[in-house]
């Protein structure tokens, strides 16, 4: 028993640590429609050049701050260069072109930073919790607590954000019909830019709290594979959803993986949460708190 | 001026309904065919046969079976690979497991095999659409890849799971050299585009189209979504199982099923994308830019080294050229966001009415 | 007169809700053969929704529906397709990517008998009767006047082009039961007169019945037989066109006091 | 501030009162392609409503997209021509901005965003308003006395309502942004006949009270003539006929392929002869 | 005009094992260039030319279609990736190239006879198995010692994942320890369930075969788990610096395999002095200079130089040779304690030998010890497993994949 709470609560806080990448696929979804493909390579740019920085002697947080300004112009860029001559496109083009997005992302950082992978070190510690594992036999470290409060205060505000906000009203309108929200007068430029760069800054928090666990290297790219089932089980407009999810996936994949794993060969963690994920849509085709698909002749 | 199309008037529906319609055209799809299937294995290099053309062609099987999937039928996949992985092993196991069967044959129910697995993953289709739908076909992909290496029998129990094909000869026709393994992927490639473009122009075609294009309109007026869809996925796996096929026995002919990746599901989805959905033309343009410009990139980076002199830091020229592959991708969806094969379209509505300009 | 002959289509007590809210309360009434019927209100009366029920988009909660002497509690898509109805969308729903005469003629796709591996190797049936259907596609969009548009892509057409093709893929289904959504919504007179003529032909020639909604009152009166009115989801007046554009009710509900009629 | 600037809006509106808004031989290209308008010219003076008839394709709501600069998300470029409003050319300020200076486009086919509420498909119509909370009730009270129905309907995500809610929706929504201006393309699409009217009624206070300019694309045409001070007519991308209301009204083309007026009366639908004069009656333009 | 030899390098610098390939074709590159500097092979100039495959078996196919015919014909080709390896192994008979797997690919391709064009030199993955549980027992005090024990592996859920289990079953069934058999998928970025299942079965030694950034993960979560590192040993492939340095503190005690000893070598010495003093090395960033990746990458450099000196030994010195000449080179390899000292390779490898059965050459390998900016040895000296086993293991294998490919072996003794 106290194995399986041990499992469970490791499960959540993986989630955790998954909502936080879903995150940002939600924001962009939710302001454009769009699955934005290069989420994967902005939480490794976040994280590579906030690393690349420190190792260059800036202190931590100035680099974090000057990678957050950085990708606040990089959104801006990316509305330039992509988004506006994209204008009303079909959702499928804009995935494409954030795929070379992607690319470039990609090939930039490393040609910019080089391809070493690095330590980094928030100066949080990731060893359990004494008094709570003596007390309960639990291990949550400093991390796991401090990345949990962040990813719920992240949660918070953008939630609030997308239903309290004139902007975020307009961000749903965008992505509800791009021209009519310009018939209206919505400045998609500025609401693209904010759009990007809070998914900017959702992937650096992200990809710095991903980097401390296993280092930043290429590979942070890939953490966005974890957030597929994420989105599919929250929602890919819901905010909350993509914490629910992480939480839903996190701990049913480390539990099948202990339970299920060994009976049938291990290695299940590769498919669990897409077939989980699958027999949710089939009870709900639009996530646990996604927009519902409106189909009316 | 020459791309004229006054003067060829259609005197029946049959000939409307020809697969190639203009004249020219026709002309220049012949003389392709008759370049690629003889000027060809004639004077091309080894190089070009075996590590250029055999792959174009094969990626552009698979992405013709996806844009059968993806866009005429409008059901968004990233499980393609794992259908590859299916019809290369399950081809693998009929010729290993079946005295005296015909190559040719076991690709065929290789091909099938694909297709039935697929018909199966098809089914939450009907009730989930878009990019959530595409999102769980990332369970197909995961979940074949991780059985066929899992299930010893899949690859006859060798250590690793990595199989090494048997040397065939389909048709009598041994695959052992660049010239017929070409010939004999040219030829299939070829039988199964002409097939697709039948179905494209058929009722089938339709029905998958109006599928995709409005479900609602299209229950309403008859079509059945269950078999519309299913169907779709069924000739889709096909394609692609067949393509996996060639890719083991005509290409690499030791494969791994970790090989089919979600890397190589995307690369064929971006083919088809850049290429262009719902366009058989664009499956084969979209396969080549995929597969043929990273290449060119790599030979012009090297080429201009090779007469600046100059070296640049090692690592930088392979980021360069990612970076400007991606850059490229943007700016021909920027310039036409439905694909190349409609900005070739485009260009030839332009020399038709050339040189008037509108 | 009426009583003689069975309706083809019976509504009885038919009630739609979506969560809590009424689109339909308990609407009865009946089509006959052959004949044109009106289904008027105000907006959001529930008259689409009507539609849907009878096509078998939408599942009523509670009534049956009667066609042709078969009784049912919901209609499926697909078997009003097979029965012979077709219909025309509201907000245009047509399929975007297609051009008009693939549109067209997928509206007679039931009439398509060849299986898949005769489609795929365009041979024998596949190929005689691809022509034979398009032949009738042809008639259609030459009755339509849609010539010059049939290789065009329809969503680059303009919207009252679009609903006529719309109306073209219904008729060239050879329907028994023909149900227009507001079909003549964005054209001028001139327009409306043309779509009328190719309604009532099929009506006349073809003996199609049809089931229209429409807001020009002039258009409805002049074309209808019989006319249903509906208000929020009740049934508020039925009969001849004269009687309903007398009715207070339906004046006060619907028409308003200025609509010049006729 | 604030104030200046809408003090010198207004002078500028008054030295530019003969043609507040301004088409000069405007000429649209779709794909870098399809010529569509071939040299439009027309005037909107201030505190007018003027009216655009036209068949079907004949390029009324290209001439509409073109004003509120909507082209460029369909891949259609202005490929000649000018396009004054206020005195100011204006094709090449973007639609927020125009949006912001006063004209707002009621687009074609309702366009409402299906996933928010109607109340907050009206809301998203002030977003270039930097109105307080207050205002904005009173903004959506004014909608709502304008369509009842809405309010009953508040709370419903628009793409449920039906075809006539979401139009009602969709020209509430660009009244929330307190136009001086509007593009109505199709007003009376879909609306019942009392809704029509009540539209009708709606532009002409608008009008008289606010002095909002109006260029409304209906295909009702007896009530946008009555309406109307000005109309237009196009044929095939090229305007052929323009005058007061009342010249329109008079002229015996417009009578029967407009108001369905034949020979002196009405004709009936029922009737199943061709009209003995084809369509493009103006102009024989090529094809 | 000087002599030349030509070697085409299948390289991949970007992608997702960037880091490790980067260094390790960097190693590769400056090994050659050292060569030149040194006056070529007997006078043989060294020409080479890279091609970026990103790890992806379809380009590393085109890059040496496209490279193999260049400039008189390629020596021998060393792509550093498994899957690309395999895509080659049919076209190798009938280009008559020989290919080097070192470190990787099929371990039953040691056996010669049945693979006369693949090299997988120095050790394979079942030496490398076999020389982990000698390590063990080494430690334990005796294979007996092993009895009864219980030891996980945790390993990378791909076909590179399952290399050891052959010689670990036997092993395990042999001498009768209890293995523990863990997968994780790829990429393995959380590991935290796999962790508490591995604390609870209070494994004596967890083996790590893990690629990419499972290695890491796995260091940090068995830090959170409070298993020691110091039991923890890796496979060649998770011990490098791309492996250790992102996990941090986490990292420090970590034991890995290695077929190249950590430290610092003449050879080494001779490529910074020549080279990079003079601003001509390749890496790009000399913090890499002489990590493990790097110096994998000169070693093979050094096995390629010998193979090609070997093969002008009996067919002309001074002269290019044929890449088939280069593989007789490879199958008479004589790198033994005294030929290494004179590279400056002394230590840096084990001492070799191959021929036309052996195409391993070794099957020794070292452990090393991560301190926390280094690797330091760990093992004393080299440890090889059951090289008799081993040798059983891969002639078995390779006797069934003749079997199904119709493949007719060699009969070494009839060659020279
Ligand atoms: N996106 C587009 N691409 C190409 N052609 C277009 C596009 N949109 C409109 N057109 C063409 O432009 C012409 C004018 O269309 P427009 O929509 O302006 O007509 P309209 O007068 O508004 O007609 P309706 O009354 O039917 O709405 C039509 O012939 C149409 O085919
Ligand atoms: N799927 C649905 N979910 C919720 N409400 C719905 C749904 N479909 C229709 N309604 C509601 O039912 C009512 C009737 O809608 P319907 O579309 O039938 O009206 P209508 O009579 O066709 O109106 P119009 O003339 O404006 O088209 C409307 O108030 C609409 O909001
Ligand atoms: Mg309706
Ligand atoms: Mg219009």
């Amino acid at each position: 028993m106290a194995f399986f709470v041990e499992v469970l609560v490791g499960g959540l806080l993986a989630g955790v640590m998954y909502g936080l990448v879903a995150l940002g696929f939600v924001l962009i979804y939710k302001a454009s429609g769009v699955f934005n493909f290069a989420q994967g390579a902005m939480v490794f740019l976040g994280a590579l050049t906030a690393t690349g920085l420190e190792q260059q002697g800036v202190p931590l947080w100035l680099a974090i701050a000057m990678t957050a300004i950085f990708t606040v112009v990089l959104a801006i860029l990316i509305e330039r260069l992509i988004l506006k001559p994209l204008l009303a496109q079909p959702p499928i083009s804009l995935f494409m072109a954030t795929l070379g997005l992607a690319f470039v992302i990609e090939g930039l950082a490393q040609a910019v930073w080089g391809n070493n992978a690095r330590a980094l070190d928030l100066g949080i510690p990731d060893v359990p919790l004494e008094w709570l594992l003596d007390s309960t036999g639990v291990g949550v470290s400093t991390f796991d607590l401090v990345a949990s409060i962040i990813a719920l205060a992240l949660i918070g505000v953008l939630s609030a954000f997308f239903s309290l906000t004139k902007t975020g009203r307009a961000l749903r309108a965008v992505a509800d019909d791009t021209k009519a929200a310009l018939s209206v007068g919505i400045p998609l430029e500025r609401v693209l830019i904010i759009v990007w760069s809070a998914a900017g800054l959702v992937a650096l928090v992200a990809g710095l709290l991903w980097g401390a666990r296993n280092g930043v290297q290429y590979s942070l790219t890939l953490v966005a594979l974890k957030a597929f089932p994420v989105l599919i089980i929250g929602g890919f407009s819901s905010i909350p959803g993509a914490f629910a999810g992480g939480l839903i996936i996190g701990a049913s994949e480390k539990l099948a993986d202990v339970y299920i794993g060994p009976m049938i060969g291990g290695g299940i963690e590769s498919w669990f949460p897409y077939v989980l994920a699958l027999l949710f849509l089939l009870v709900r085709p639009e996530g646990l708190f996604g927009d519902r698909i409106i189909r009316r002749v | 001026m020459f791309y004229r199309l006054s003067g060829q008037f259609r005197t029946s529906y049959y000939e409307d309904n020809r697969l190639i319609g203009e004249k020219l055209e026709r002309t220049v799809f012949i003389a392709t065919m008759l370049v690629a299937s003889i000027a060809i294995p004639l004077v091309a290099s080894p190089y070009l046969l075996s590590a250029v053309l055999i792959p174009f062609l094969i990626f552009s099987l698979a992405a013709l079976g996806l844009n059968i999937l993806t866009g005429f039928a409008g059901q968004v996949s990233f499980g393609s690979a794992a259908f590859m992985a299916i019809g290369a092993f399950a081809s693998f196991n009929l010729l290993l497991r079946v005295p005296a069967i015909p190559s040719l044959l076991a690709f065929l129910l290789g091909g099938m095999c694909a297709s039935a697995i697929g018909v199966l993953f098809g089914l939450p289709s009907l009730r989930i659409r878009g990019f959530y739908l595409a999102a769980s076909t990332l369970a197909t992909q995961f979940f074949i890849v991780w059985c066929l290496s899992k299930v010893g029998w899949f690859t006859n129990y060798a250590a690793s799971g990595v199989i090494t094909v048997q040397h065939v000869a389909p048709l009598g026709f041994a695959l052992d050299n660049h010239v017929s393994k070409y010939l004999f992927v040219l030829v299939v490639v070829t039988t199964l585009t002409v097939v697709a473009s039948n179905l494209m122009r058929s009722n089938i075609g339709r029905s998958w189209m109006s599928i995709r294009d409005m479900d609602v309109a299209a229950e309403v007026i008859g079509i059945n979504p269950l078999y519309a869809k299913l169907t779709a996925f069924a000739v889709s796996a096909f394609y692609c199982g067949i393509a996996g096929a060639l890719y083991s026995y005509a290409y690499v002919s030791t494969v791994e099923p970790d090989g089919f990746s979600l890397d190589l599901s995307f690369k064929i989805l971006f083919m088809i994308i850049i290429g262009g959905l719902g366009s058989i033309l664009g499956s084969f343009i979209g396969a080549a830019f995929i597969v043929l410009l990273p290449i060119w990139l790599n030979v012009f980076f090297s080429a201009m080294e090779h007469f600046s002199g100059l070296k640049a830091p090692s690592g930088i020229t392979s980021n360069v050229e990612l970076i400007i592959f991606g850059g490229i991708i943007i700016v021909f969806l920027v310039v036409e966001p439905h694909g190349l094969a409609r900005l070739w379209q485009r260009a030839k509505e332009k020399l038709q009415i050339w040189p008037l300009s509108h | 007169m009426q009583n003689a002959i069975p309706p083809l289509l019976q509504l009885r007590g038919i009630s739609l809700r979506f969560g809590g809210v009424a689109a339909l309360a308990n609407i009865s009434f009946d089509v006959q053969e052959h004949e044109v019927r009106a289904i008027i209100g105000p907006n959001g009366a529930g008259k689409s929704s009507m539609l849907n029920v009878i096509n078998g988009i939408y599942c009523p909660q509670e009534g049956e529906i009667v066609f042709n002497g078969e009784k049912r509690t919901r209609m499926s898509t697909r078997m009003a397709a097979a029965a012979g109805f077709a219909r025309t969308f509201q907000n245009i729903a047509l399929f975007q990517g297609m051009t008009v005469l693939e549109n067209v003629v997928a509206g007679r796709n039931l009439k398509f008998k060849a299986s898949l591996l005769e489609q795929a190797v365009w041979f024998g049936r596949a190929r005689r009767e691809e022509a034979a259907q398009r032949e009738k596609a042809e008639e259609v969009i030459e009755f339509m006047e849609l010539e010059r548009y049939r290789k065009k892509v329809v969503s680059q057409l303009p919207y009252g082009l679009q609903k006529r093709v719309e109306l073209a893929r219904a008729l060239a289904a050879e329907p028994r039961i023909l149900l227009l959504d507001e079909p003549m919504a964005g054209m001028n007179a001139e327009e409306k007169r043309e779509m009328c003529r190719f309604i009532l032909n099929s009506n006349r020639r073809d003996g199609t019945t049809i089931i229209l909604i429409e807001h020009d009152m002039s258009v409805v009166m002049d074309i209808s037989d019989r006319i249903v009115v509906l208000d929020y989801g009740r049934k508020i007046a039925d009969g001849q066109p004269k009687c309903v554009r007398d009715n207070d009710e339906v004046i006060r509900a619907y028409l308003g006091r200025s609509e010049r009629v006729g | 501030m604030p104030q200046t600037r809408t003090l010198r809006r207004a002078t500028v509106a008054r030295k530019t009162r003969v043609d507040y808004l301004k088409l000069d031989n405007v000429q649209v290209v779709y794909n870098g392609m399809i010529l569509v308008l071939r040299g439009v010219s027309m005037r909107v003076p201030c505190g007018k409503i003027v009216t655009l008839l036209g068949a079907n394709g004949a390029g009324k709501t290209t001439t509409l997209k073109a004003i509120s600069n909507l082209l460029a998300a369909e891949r259609g470029a202005l490929s000649g021509g000018s396009i004054h409003f206020e005195g100011r050319r204006v094709d090449d300020l973007g639609p927020e901005a125009l949006v912001r200076s006063g004209l707002i486009q009621v687009m074609e086919g309702r366009r409402c965003f299906p996933h928010l509420t109607i109340e907050e498909n009206l809301l998203t119509g002030a977003h270039t308003r930097s109105a307080r909370r207050s205002e904005l009730n009173a903004g959506l009270e004014k909608i709502f006395h304008y369509f009842p129905r809405l309010k009953v309907k508040r709370r419903l995500s628009a793409g449920y309502a039906s075809g006539g809610e979401q139009q009602m929706c969709a020209i509430g929504r660009a009244l929330m942004s307190n136009p001086r201006m509007v593009l109505l393309d199709e007003p009376s699409m879909g609306l019942a006949p009392q809704i029509v009217q009540e539209i009708f009624a709606i532009v002409r206070d608008l009008n008289q009270r606010e002095r909002v300019t109006f260029l409304i694309a209906e295909q009702n045409a007896t009530l946008a003539l009555d309406c109307a001070d000005f109309g237009y007519v196009i044929e095939n991308g090229r305007v052929v006929m323009d005058g007061t209301a009342q010249t329109l009204k008079d002229s015996s083309e417009v009578r029967e392929f407009y108001l369905g007026i034949g020979s002196g009366e009405r004709r009936n639908f029922a009737d199943l002869s061709k009209s003995h004069r084809r369509r493009r009656p103006f102009l024989s333009v090529e094809d | 005009d000087q002599p030349e030899q030509y070697i085409p390098v299948l390289s991949y610098r970007v992608g997702p094992f960037a880091a490790n390939g980067a260094s390790m074709f960097s190693g590769l590159i400056d090994y050659l260039n050292l060569t030149n500097a040194k006056g070529g092979i007997n006078g043989v100039r060294i020409t080479f030319e890279e091609c970026e495959t990103e790890y992806n078996t379809s380009r590393g196919v085109e890059c040496y279609e496209r490279l193999k015919d260049r400039q008189g014909g390629a020596s021998v080709i060393e792509t550093g990736s498994t899957g690309i390896a395999y895509a080659l192994l049919d076209r190798l008979p009938q280009d008559k190239l020989p290919m080097t797997t070192m470190g990787y690919g099929r371990a039953d391709a040691a056996d010669g006879r049945v693979f006369p064009w693949v090299f997988p030199l120095i050790s394979t993955y079942w030496s490398q198995a076999a020389a982990m549980v000698e390590y063990m027992a080494q430690q334990s005090g005796g294979m007996d010692r092993l009895k009864g024990k219980t030891i996980v592996d945790l390993y990378h859920d791909s076909a590179y994942g399952k290399e050891s289990f052959p010689v670990l079953d036997h092993y395990a069934k042999e001498i009768g320890f209890n293995l523990i058999k863990i997968a994780i998928p790829a990429p393995g970025i959380e590991q935290q369930a796999q962790w508490l299942q591995i604390r609870q079965a209070k494994p004596d030694y967890v083996i790590l075969w893990g690629f990419g950034v499972m290695n890491a993960a796995a260091m940090k979560a068995a830090a959170r788990v409070g298993y020691p590192r110091e039991k923890m040993i890796g496979s060649w492939w998770a011990g490098s610096e791309v492996d250790t340095v992102p996990a941090g503190d986490a990292a420090k005690g970590y034991l890995s395999m290695t077929f190249t000893a950590p430290g610092s070598f003449p050879v080494l010495e001779d490529i910074k002095g020549t080279l990079y003093d003079r601003g001509k090395g390749n890496l790009s960033g000399d913090a890499k200079f002489g990590s493990v990746s790097h110096v994998r990458g000169i070693v093979i450099g050094i096995l390629m130089t010998e193979a090609i000196r070997a093969a002008q030994q009996k067919y002309g010195i001074g002269r290019p040779v044929t890449a088939e000449q280069v593989r007789w080179g490879y199958e008479h390899l004589v790198l033994d304690e005294k030929r290494l000292g004179e590279i400056g390779a002394l230590g840096l490898i084990p001492p070799m030998k191959t021929s036309c059965a052996d195409h391993e050459g070794s099957g020794a390998a070292m452990v090393q010890e991560w301190d926390g900016t280094n690797f330091i040895p760990k093992s004393k000296g080299w440890v090889a497993g059951d090289r008799a086993l081993v040798r059983k293991l891969a002639e078995q294998s390779a006797a069934q994949y003749a079997a199904d490919k119709n493949i007719t072996p060699r009969d070494c003794g009839k060659e020279d």
